[in-house]
């Protein structure tokens, strides 16, 4: 399990690849990129600041793949994300899970992307015409957390 | 002294015009009476920890629910729900 | 919707960018990458080959895809799946899914899998020390895919 | 006269040796009136086509139940259930 938290952009194949090849009994590689949207809640967006809290967020998010580990067979879990200044179209986050299997791979995969939404310190703020403004957290991303309680 | 560390973060430290400061600490309280001791320094101060806006703490880079307990030498940090992915 | 069956490998890093930087909207990419495992069933396996029908197996990509476009809003999907001869660590299987958020590209995505390893014409034939043999369906695929009919 | 195409693959094509054919069709039958007729064929189109082993049709390249009719004209194949992925 690895965790990144860096300004610079991520390469998404030349991780997935390694990954892929690090285990010869790995059969399945689930993964997951979020960008920054061009609008938000209806406004164009030229500009996203992310802001973290340098150890802790770092802490949260080694401590939700090694979760995800715990609850599923799967083979490893990374995790980058990016800090600092992102335009439209930038890479913010990569999720990747290897595994035996797809079932277990998607979960974990999910399950990171879930946590990571909810639990691990960072927050946006974005630039539109209309001035700038921090995201506010949204219901959804709890409910989609919440989930994972049950199962 | 006995000293605390408060971290802001993100509208927290845009809204207090402070990224953190060093508190002195005599005996252990909890998250929730270290926020009543903020909230009485007015302005900002109260409306940010007056308990109406959501904030999230953590002690020790955890996240901790109001009741736990800060004692000297914690690093305490508060901040809205967190937006990143 | 695009569907691709191909001997050759694929790039799964430039179909990823492709896909994300297709739209500007586009807030989430969730993926999938199948490869060659090295033993199945106990017994290691030197050499994987993978028949299909020509002609069948592209509809009925295609349709797999376009019935995912139809359950969840997501902005498009990608499914290349190799054919032919495949060593241990070689890809298998490539789908992508774009979308304005998460939960609706990753549920396509894990959709697509599932129905994929069903109902695509699609068949794996493993050489192993002790001879050939033809891989058997699994039970677990099944349940798998029938989970989306209560969704 | 009027024909189906008939495709084998995978173990099936193995087992039967064949994969494809030709045969005359003078009138709509189902899929299990064509899987009896190739069953009588014996030897491994018995084994294969009585219905014990888990076979899967298409009809014109869509999966059929069994009850389906096949017309003049159609592409009917039969395979093992299917592991691609």
């Amino acid at each position: 399990m690895e965790v990144r938290v860096q300004h610079e952009d991520f390469d998404a194949g030349a991780e997935i690849a390694r990954m892929r090849l690090a285990r010869r009994d790995t059969g399945a590689v689930a993964c997951f990129i979020g960008q920054v949207r061009d609008l938000n809640e209806g406004d164009e967006v030229a500009l996203m600041t992310l802001e973290h809290y340098p150890g802790m967020t770092e802490k949260a998010l080694q401590n939700i793949a090694e979760e995800a580990g715990r609850r599923w067979d799967i083979h490893d879990a990374l995790v980058i994300h990016r800090i600092g200044e992102l335009k439209p179209a930038e890479q913010i986050v990569l999720v990747i899970v290897s595994g035996a299997h797809r079932g277990e791979a998607f979960a974990a995969c999910e399950f990171i992307m879930d946590y990571l939404k909810t639990e691990a310190p960072f927050w946006k703020k974005e630039q539109t015409a209309s001035g700038e403004r921090w995201v506010d957290a949204k219901a959804s991303d709890d409910k989609a957390r919440d989930r994972w309680h049950q199962s | 002294m006995q000293t605390i560390r408060i971290l802001y973060f993100a509208r927290l430290r845009e809204s207090l015009g402070l990224s953190g400061e060093e508190m002195p600490l005599d005996q252990a309280l909890s998250v929730q009476a270290l926020m009543a001791l903020l909230a009485a320094r007015g302005g900002q101060w109260q409306q940010e920890f007056d308990g109406c806006r959501p904030l999230r703490a953590a002690v020790n880079q955890t996240l901790v629910a109001n009741g736990s307990m800060i004692h000297a030498g914690d690093e305490v940090a508060f901040f809205p729900p967190v937006t990143g992915g």
